[in-house]
């Protein structure tokens, strides 16, 4: 491989990445600067916990901290110098650095992301690799389960489990306290939907490469089952699930905000829906900067592995 | 370029060997012709309590009956009570028009504008289409539920923000697909066979390339909208939807959840409603694919 | 459960009951292999569906048993059957299978897998999908090297890199660690034969081994096989090419419709085919020396029978040139890491095309003779270099100003199926062909699409095609239609790339004939690519031999082929295999009694 | 009202279990709402901010101020001025004395600093000057008199920061972890998960109603923030924390069986009520307006909905538990649909001629339809237990004709000042926690042009109410006060211009593990100060 042959595709990467970043930090402050009310009234009143109108004098020490007269374009190109310097701005509500403030939630959600997704792909392959391409009776069932996993949502399926090992049977921790065992349901509600959406797409590539003639001629050399399933089978199936795990983590950043709030985990989802709901503007640009940044990170990895499981891709 | 030429029966797809794919879908049980039948007569179901919820259930979904708090399913009250005593299989049936509308509107809105972005992206010209291609693509870089919730944090909750919100943010994925297959079309074998025969780019269009681009989208629909429905449902667990005491599934769910110890029918049947709806979205739009892929051999 | 050790049957090989030797047709020293009355069937929701119906021969050491058959004959499934790899839903009945001495017929999975390998090898076709195209062919052969045997890892490498050499791949070592799709078409294909021969077993089974193979490498693989052979293992091959079958059987059994039609010594069952069947089978090798001459017994009640002599091209003394190409250059970015500069798919060339002539372009895979295709067709622009159809410029024009050209100029494609919309039937496709004027008017359309239909000798009336879909039509029925289509606008030239290379051999006599046909009546000239010289010989009257994108050799085909200048031209001749040529007179004349 | 009663019983009665006390441990508290910061102008700052600042006084269960930092105070003859003299040797954890100065200068960083609206609210319009007269000595002068400022300041609103702190740290710095006098200091703030509070060692200045002096029993107290009350109540049961506050109304029975203590404060001050907007819409014609509440079985809706745990509260001026309560207020308007269809006759509104029997009507007037708006702040100023009362009210109201349209607004909308206005709304929901019935005075005072008062939800100016309630503000004589505060709620109630639905409580249920919690009886907040744990 020489080193040409990489710069090209790296430099488009990086590229498309910065288009992607700047795209959505552009898409997000516009969104927000939509918000309706007015944002120094807000502030006044969260602090306050009252809801009511605010009176020019009491507004205009917020209005002049936080610059909020100044012109938006002036505002925009502020916070794209700041975010270039890595500064995502300070929180209304905590005088705090974003970049602070999502730092220390950060971790929670990526160890659930990436835990779940990991599940995911283990409860995929076993399931995919037991029942795949079995003859009519074991397919059927199992891309029943496919698809019923797959329509599971987050929200239910979390307090399902909940209710059942956490309340019921007392399993697990009801508090989304650091330990890993705490971490088993949250990472099973994202894994178990993910597992049957991956399941849907392995599958059919799963049958369709068990019937390749190299599949044949491994049988014919006298392979086992198992062992063309693994050995060859499997990795050609894996393609359109690796793929996917690029959006997959998108679909489970979603889901964090969901299962945080049900199983009352710390993390970035927590931190968005307070935001959200406080219209803590810099926190949730600065959260969905950081999911554009996620997804770009992600399907880095996602080529790279593809390109790992299939070498034809890195000629292409 | 190649002169390469795999024979039929040589090994291959072709084979006895195992099942041709064709034969092999009809084995999946969520394809078999039952399931569909269950399927559709869910959604038949549905769709006559979104327009005669009365039909089903002639009470008022919001009347309370203080006397019949939190009581558990029985004969009188099928799927039980909520905290202000309303029965909830009258809810639920009256929160059928809410939940499919929202459902069909998102779906709806995300195919249209799927439709226009990803045409504009594929056949669009070179400046135009470029851009449209990279908005697209830093749509995508959002997940669907956080798009909904910047919308929402700007406009404020309420039916057609959801709609709104969970359209424009599952627009992107869908978008994506629709560039692609207009792309494979428009590289196509009969594409070329047409221009060939000297037809006009406009005919090859309008004749070949969109309907063979768009056909599959009628199955995507399917999926989309059971897929809209959880998502809008789950922005109104999050308090982000639909207000109660509307009836509206996701609201129900999230209006159960306090009382989910002692009243888990409260969230139990509502889950399980959206989850058999999509289910049957998935099932009916798996048929429409198949009938759409081996709909020639028929 | 039986769990035989073959090793130990060897010795037992000599002293063979006299039945088994009754039932092997020749004296061979030992059969390795016993097949009597094997029928294979498949469960299908609409009940059993025979695929083999009693094929029974044996096959000794050193010996090489062809089975032949077109598709949908059963000969691959009856070959699979012989591993106990027909697959889910085969119900196989036999009475009687014997493997190397051993009844087969009770062997538990267990034991045919430790059979399979180590004393079957089997060869599949087209090595670029029959090995694992994720692999370094170095760790296939390691796989098939571990399954059976527990040699260390050095060792294994050692051997496989032994085994590429064993199977005259040069350069073993650095071979080993490319995949299939880095290996050219005739060294994979070699490789996928090292795997099967790992453990050098006793019977090779070779499914089609060289079907997607160009001529000259063709030619090497059968000379592997062949060597095998001579090497004293017991060889089966399947094929549907009878050049091929020739070249290394000893007997053979031609197959149709699962059913055995006749079966006996190669070299008589050749000369002198029995069965209408291997006749036509025989008589429809196409080749330089059945030009003029109808290869199928439909074809013979043609006009081509009419006046067999009427060699195409002998028409008007100058026919006009209708389509010209002028040093023709396309280049393309190389493919990823390898191939630094742009590879020059055509590179300069030229040649002129006469009305009612045709002219033959022949080369092997990515000899660039399909991307001149495509820039004769205006699908793609030449760098440099233009073509010039009917007089009109062609190249480097916006595409409103071919479009009324277009007409005049048609295309038949190898795979037709993809160039037909699948929404659309047979009838709608032909209707949308024909001139706006034609297609305005319902009526004229039906009749215009009917004697489309009645021009490629497809029925128009009852059983009609009209109202079907493309995927439900035969290859031969498919490529029919993708004719009468090109026919509809009228055309002068029609471009045929690799038209009739997907076809069985009798429907490609079909085809060839209708083709041939068809360009008298209407004084056609055909652009005919294809990478079967056979096929060429049959067709052209000009040929054109194509090598790494540019034209190493052109002229008549007779003396193109008949004496060759270049050496390229020279090794491709020497790479066909001699058609069997019975020494009666040509079937389908006279029926054989 | 049981609120100290249970609370005296939680110091004295060891829980069930005759375990050991273990001196130090970590209690594990879990909480509802996360504020902004420690110390604000919201209840929920005010819970926190109670045990990491002292206040200059407590307020005792029968609703009368004890000595905290404040040793004793003096009202001057006009009730004009009055004297605080502050304890001894007491040290803000960062070291700087508690000296009258200190005081003045939290006072300036309430009104003029904008460091606290609501303690704001109260003081303006009746704080003229705070002078430090000497070290111990604190003057704070008033326009005109006000008897109750006493009770007033041992709201959490009026914690004493260090003034060092106040000047010399970042506001980020004061606002995660303000520097007080009290038995905890702010550890750390893990951002929507938790607090941690460390014993403040050398503690020395608990309130004079505290279990014990000296510092607290506990070393740490970890105050978690759970939104999900059902997640609240499995943890507690768990075990995986010690103690939690607002118990939904459904859990209470299934606690109340157990070995957990349940606690309740009922909270002083305006109850959950609905405010009518008197100025705009239907709602300007009294007649309506009592229609409405007569309209209302609200007895029942809140005792099947807070399932007996919940109290009614008729009085829409302040809640039961306050001085100066009157009882004819709450009664005035009981369920009697057909009275309130009557004067819904009468003010004109009547049913549509096409509307036929059994279908539920709108009411109409000149071709206008009876319909209002209830806009509330859901998930934040009405728990959902009282999201469901407010649907019974709906579905009650409709049945005579009303149409309600429940908005339930999110914090953010509402806190950006969505639904403010006399236009957007007719209805406004919610309650204002105090500890006298001066908060009468913050809801009720007139909202003019010039002077605005959005605390005063029925946007009315009213001056005769407002002579009402500041002749009681400033009356010096206990009963004197307390009649014209009944007077000034009976004024409400005949006018109807809010009615109470049902009164706020701050419940806590407390593990086995856990002995000695108390609600402080200003707002209920949870004191940790006598907590201990038993190994």
């Amino acid at each position: 491989m020489t080193r040409s042959s990489w710069a090209r595709p790296a430099v488009r990467i990086v590229g498309n990445a910065v288009g992607v970043l700047v795209g959505a930090a552009t898409a997000a402050f516009l969104a927000q600067t939509a918000l309706p009310g007015d944002r120094a009234t807000a502030i006044l009143n969260i602090r306050a916990g009252q809801a009511e109108l605010r009176t020019p004098e009491e507004l205009a020490p917020i209005t002049a901290e936080f610059g909020l007269d100044r012109p938006l374009w002036q505002q925009y190109a502020d916070y794209l110098l700041g975010l270039v310097r890595g500064d995502l701005g300070t929180s209304y509500l905590q005088f705090r650095p974003v970049g602070a403030i999502i730092g220390e939630q950060l971790g929670a959600t990526v160890v659930l992301a990436i835990t779940a997704i990991a599940i995911a792909w283990m409860l995929m392959v076993v399931w995919i690799v037991a029942t795949g391409g079995r003859g009519p009776r074991l397919t059927a069932l199992g891309s029943l389960v496919d698809v019923t996993t797959a329509a599971l949502p987050a929200y239910w399926l979390g307090i399902i489990l909940l209710l059942v090992f956490a309340l019921g049977l007392g399993w697990f921790p009801v508090l989304g306290d650091g330990t890993p065992l705490s971490l088993v349901l949250p990472a099973l509600t994202l894994a178990i939907p993910l597992a049957g959406f991956l399941a849907q797409a392995t599958r059919t590539e799963f049958e369709r490469a068990l019937e390749q003639p190299f599949a044949l001629s491994a049988r014919m050399r006298g392979q086992s089952d198992l062992g063309v399933r693994l050995g060859h089978v499997l990795r050609h199936a894996s393609l359109p699930a690796i793929s996917l795990s690029g959006w997959a983590l998108g679909a489970t950043l979603s889901g964090a905000v969901v299962v945080e709030s049900i199983f009352s985990r710390p993390g970035i989802g927590q931190v968005l829906v307070s935001a959200v709901s406080s219209q803590d503007l810099p926190v949730v640009v600065g959260v969905v900067v950081l999911t554009a940044a996620f997804y770009v990170a992600a399907n880095l990895l996602v080529d790279l592995a593809s390109a790992l499981v299939d070498p034809r891709q890195r000629a292409a | 370029m190649t002169a390469v030429v795999s024979r039929p029966g040589g090994v291959g797809a072709a084979s006895p060997v195992g099942r041709g794919p064709a034969r092999r879908r009809r084995h999946r049980l969520a394809d078999r012709p039952w399931s569909l039948w269950l399927a559709l007569s869910y959604v038949a179901v549905l769709a006559v309590a979104a327009l005669a919820p009365g039909f089903l259930a002639p009470s008022s979904p919001t009347a309370v009956d203080y006397a019949a708090a939190l009581l558990p399913p029985s004969l009188e009250h099928p799927f039980g009570t909520d905290e202000s005593g309303r029965d909830l299989y009258t809810r639920i049936v009256h929160g059928a028009a809410d939940s499919l509308s929202i459902g069909l509107g998102a779906a709806a809105l995300a195919i249209v504008c799927a439709i226009a972005l990803g045409a504009l992206a594929a056949l669009g010209p070179r400046p135009i289409a470029a851009l449209v291609d990279r908005v697209i693509e830093v749509l995508f870089a959002f997940p669907t539920l956080l798009l909904a919730l910047l919308l929402i944090a700007i406009t404020g909750p309420s039916a057609t923000t959801q709609i709104i919100a969970v359209g424009l943010g599952s627009a992107p994925g869908y978008a994506r697909m629709v560039r692609g297959q207009i792309r494979q079309a428009a590289g196509s074998g009969y594409v070329e066979a047409a221009v060939a025969l000297g037809h006009g780019r406009a005919r090859i269009l309008r004749r070949h390339v969109l309907p063979n681009a768009l056909r599959p989208l009628v199955a995507v629909a399917a999926l989309a909208v059971g897929q809209s429905i959880v998502w809008a449902s789950s922005l109104s667990f999050l308090g982000l939807g639909v207000a109660p005491p509307s009836p509206e599934w996701g609201a129900l769910l999230d209006a159960g959840r306090p009382y989910v110890i002692q009243a888990g029918w409260l969230i139990v049947i509502p889950g399980l409603v959206i989850v058999a709806l999509a289910l049957a979205a998935t099932s009916i739009g798996r048929h429409l694919q198949h009938r759409l892929e081996s709909g020639a051999r028929a | 459960m039986t769990l035989l050790d073959f090793s130990a049957l060897r010795e037992v090989d000599d002293d063979l009951d006299p039945e088994l030797r009754a039932a092997a047709h020749l004296g061979a020293p030992a059969p390795r292999l016993v097949v009597e009355n094997l029928r294979v069937s498949f469960r299908t929701p609409d009940g059993e569906r025979p695929v083999v119906r009693g094929l029974s021969f044996s096959l000794g050491a050193g010996e090489c048993v062809a089975i032949v058959g077109e598709s949908g004959s059963g000969k691959s499934v009856s070959a699979r059957s012989l591993v106990g790899l027909t697959g889910r839903g085969s119900v196989v009945h036999v009475d009687r299978l014997e493997i190397l001495g051993a009844d087969a017929r009770a062997l538990s999975s267990r034991a045919w897998r430790r059979l399979r390998g180590r004393h079957v090898g089997f060869v599949l076709q087209d090595a670029l999908v029959s090995l694992d195209p994720l692999r370094a062919v170095g760790r296939e052969l390691d796989e098939a090297l571990r399954l059976h045997g527990r040699a260390p890892r050095a060792e294994r490498r050692r051997s496989a890199v032994e085994l590429l050499r064993r199977v005259g791949v040069p350069r073993p070592e650095e071979r080993a660690r490319l995949r299939p799709d880095e290996l050219s078409g005739g060294l994979r294909q070699r490789a996928l034969i090292a795997t099967a021969i790992a453990h050098d077993p006793e019977i090779v089974i070779a499914d089609e081994p060289t079907t997607a193979l160009d001529a000259t490498v063709q030619a090497h693989v059968l000379a592997e096989l062949d060597a095998m052979r001579a090497r004293g293992t017991a060889v089966i091959l399947i094929s549907h090419d009878l050049s091929v079958v020739a070249r290394l059987a000893d007997r053979i059994v031609v197959m149709r419709g699962g059913e055995v039609v006749e079966s006996g010594p190669a070299a008589r069952l050749l000369g002198r085919p029995e069965h209408p069947y291997t006749q036509r089978l025989v008589a429809a090798v196409p080749g330089l020396e059945t030009r003029g001459r109808a290869l199928s017994p439909e074809g013979a009640e043609g006009p081509s029978a009419a006046l067999p002599e009427a060699a195409p091209g002998d028409g008007p003394l100058d026919p006009p040139v209708v389509l010209e190409a002028r040093g023709l250059v396309k280049a393309f970015a190389s493919r990823g890491a390898r191939g630094a500069a742009p590879l020059r798919a055509v590179d300069d060339v030229s040649f002129t095309l006469h009305a009612g002539e045709t002219l033959g372009i022949v080369g092997e895979s990515g000899s660039g003779k399909s991307t001149t295709a495509r820039l004769a067709l205006g699908f793609s622009e030449p760098e440099e270099g233009e073509v010039i159809v009917l007089g009109a410029p062609w190249s480097r024009v916006p595409e409103a100003r071919r479009r009324p050209l277009r007409p005049r100029l048609a295309v038949v494609a190898q795979d037709p199926l993809s160039t037909f919309d699948p929404r659309w039937t047979v009838g709608r496709i032909l209707g949308d062909a024909l001139p706006r004027a034609v297609r305005r008017d319902p009526r004229a359309r039906a009749a215009a699409v009917r004697r489309l239909l009645d021009d490629v000798g497809l029925p128009a009336g009852d059983g009609s095609v009209l109202g079907r879909f493309p995927l439900t039509l035969s290859g031969g029925q498919r490529q029919r239609v993708a004719i009468a289509r090109a026919l509809a606008t009228e055309p002068a030239i029609i471009v045929l790339d690799e038209a009739v290379s997907a076809l069985d051999v009798t429907i490609q006599a079909q085809i060839l004939d209708l083709l041939l046909d068809l360009q008298r009546e209407r004084d056609l000239a055909y652009l005919f690519i294809s990478h079967d010289l056979g096929v060429i010989g049959h067709v052209s009257d000009r040929v054109l031999v194509m090598q790494h994108g540019r034209v190493v050799e052109q002229g008549p085909t007779e003396r193109v082929l008949r004496a060759p200048e270049h050496p390229y031209t020279q090794e491709l001749v020497a790479s066909i295999l001699p058609a069997p040529r019975p020494s009666n007179p040509p079937p389908g004349r006279k029926d054989p009694s | 009202m049981l609120t100290g009663a249970l609370a005296l019983t939680a110091c004295a009665a060891p829980a069930a279990t005759d375990t050991e006390v273990v001196d130090g441990g970590t209690i594990v508290y879990a909480h509802q709402q996360e504020p902004a910061c420690v110390f604000g102008g919201w209840i929920e700052q005010a819970y926190l901010s109670y045990q990491v600042l002292d206040s200059l006084t407590s307020l005792e269960e029968d609703g009368t101020a004890v000595p905290w930092l404040a040793e004793s105070w003096a009202e001057s003859e006009d009730g004009l001025s009055w004297t605080f003299t502050l304890r001894e040797d007491v040290n803000f954890t960062d070291g700087t004395p508690l000296d009258a100065q200190a005081v003045v200068t939290n006072i300036r960083h309430w009104t003029e600093g904008g460091g606290n609206s609501t303690a704001n609210v109260w003081l303006s319009g009746y704080l003229a000057d705070a002078i430090a007269v000497d070290e111990r000595t604190l003057q704070v002068d008033l326009v005109a008199p006000y008897p109750r400022l006493g009770e007033t300041l041992s709201q959490g609103y009026f914690g004493i920061q260090s003034p060092t702190a106040l000047e010399t740290r970042t506001q980020e710095e004061n606002c995660a972890a303000p520097i007080g006098s009290g038995a905890f200091t702010v550890e750390e703030w893990r951002r929507g998960e938790e607090i941690v509070l460390a014993r403040n060692d050398d503690y020395s200045s608990p309130p004079a109603n505290a279990g014990h002096n000296g510092p607290a029993h506990v070393e740490r107290v970890i105050w978690k923030f759970i939104a999900d009350p059902t997640t609240r109540v499995a943890a507690l049961q768990s075990g995986e924390v010690d103690a939690i506050y607002d118990v939904p109304a459904v859990q209470w029975a299934s606690l109340e069986n157990g070995d957990v203590e349940l606690l309740r404060h009922v909270t002083k001050g305006r109850p959950h009520q609905l405010t009518f907007d008197a100025v705009d819409g239907p709602f300007t014609d009294e007649r309506v307006r009592q229609a409405f509440a007569h309209s209302l079985d609200r007895e029942t809706i809140v005792e099947t909905v807070g399932r007996g745990v919940i109290p009614f509260e008729g009085n829409g001026g302040v809640s039961a538990a306050t001085p100066g309560y009157s009882e004819a207020a709450a009664a005035r308007y009981d369920f009697d649909p057909d009275l309130a269809v009557d004067l819904l006759e009468e003010a004109g509104w009547v049913l549509p001629a096409d509307a036929d029997a059994g279908e539920r009507a709108v009411r109409e007037k000149e071709g206008e339809r009876l319909e209002v708006t209830l806009p509330y702040g859901a998930g934040s100023i009405i728990s959902t237990d009282g999201a469901a009362i407010l649907q019974g009210v709906k579905e009650q109201a409709e049945q005579v004709g009303f149409s309600v349209e429940l908005v339930p607004v999110p914090q953010s909308e509402f806190f950006s000042g969505a639904y403010s206005t006399p236009e957007e709304r007719d209805i406004a929901a919610g309650y204002w926690t105090a500890v006298t019935s001066g908060i009468l005075w913050v809801n009720w005072r007139p909202s003019t042009a010039e002077r605005p008062n959005y605390a005063n939800q029925s946007f009315l100016a009213d001056e005769e109410l407002a002579e009402l309630i500041l002749a009681a503000n400033s009356a010096r004589d206990v009963d004197e006060q307390n009649r014209l505060y009944e007077q000034a709620q009976e004024h409400i109630a005949d006018r109807a211009y809010s009615i109470g639905l049902f009164a706020r409580l701050s419940t806590l249920a407390v593990g086995p593990r856990l002995q000695g919690v108390w609600q402080e009886h200003a707002q209920g907040g949870p004191v940790f100060h006598d907590a201990q744990l038993l190994g």
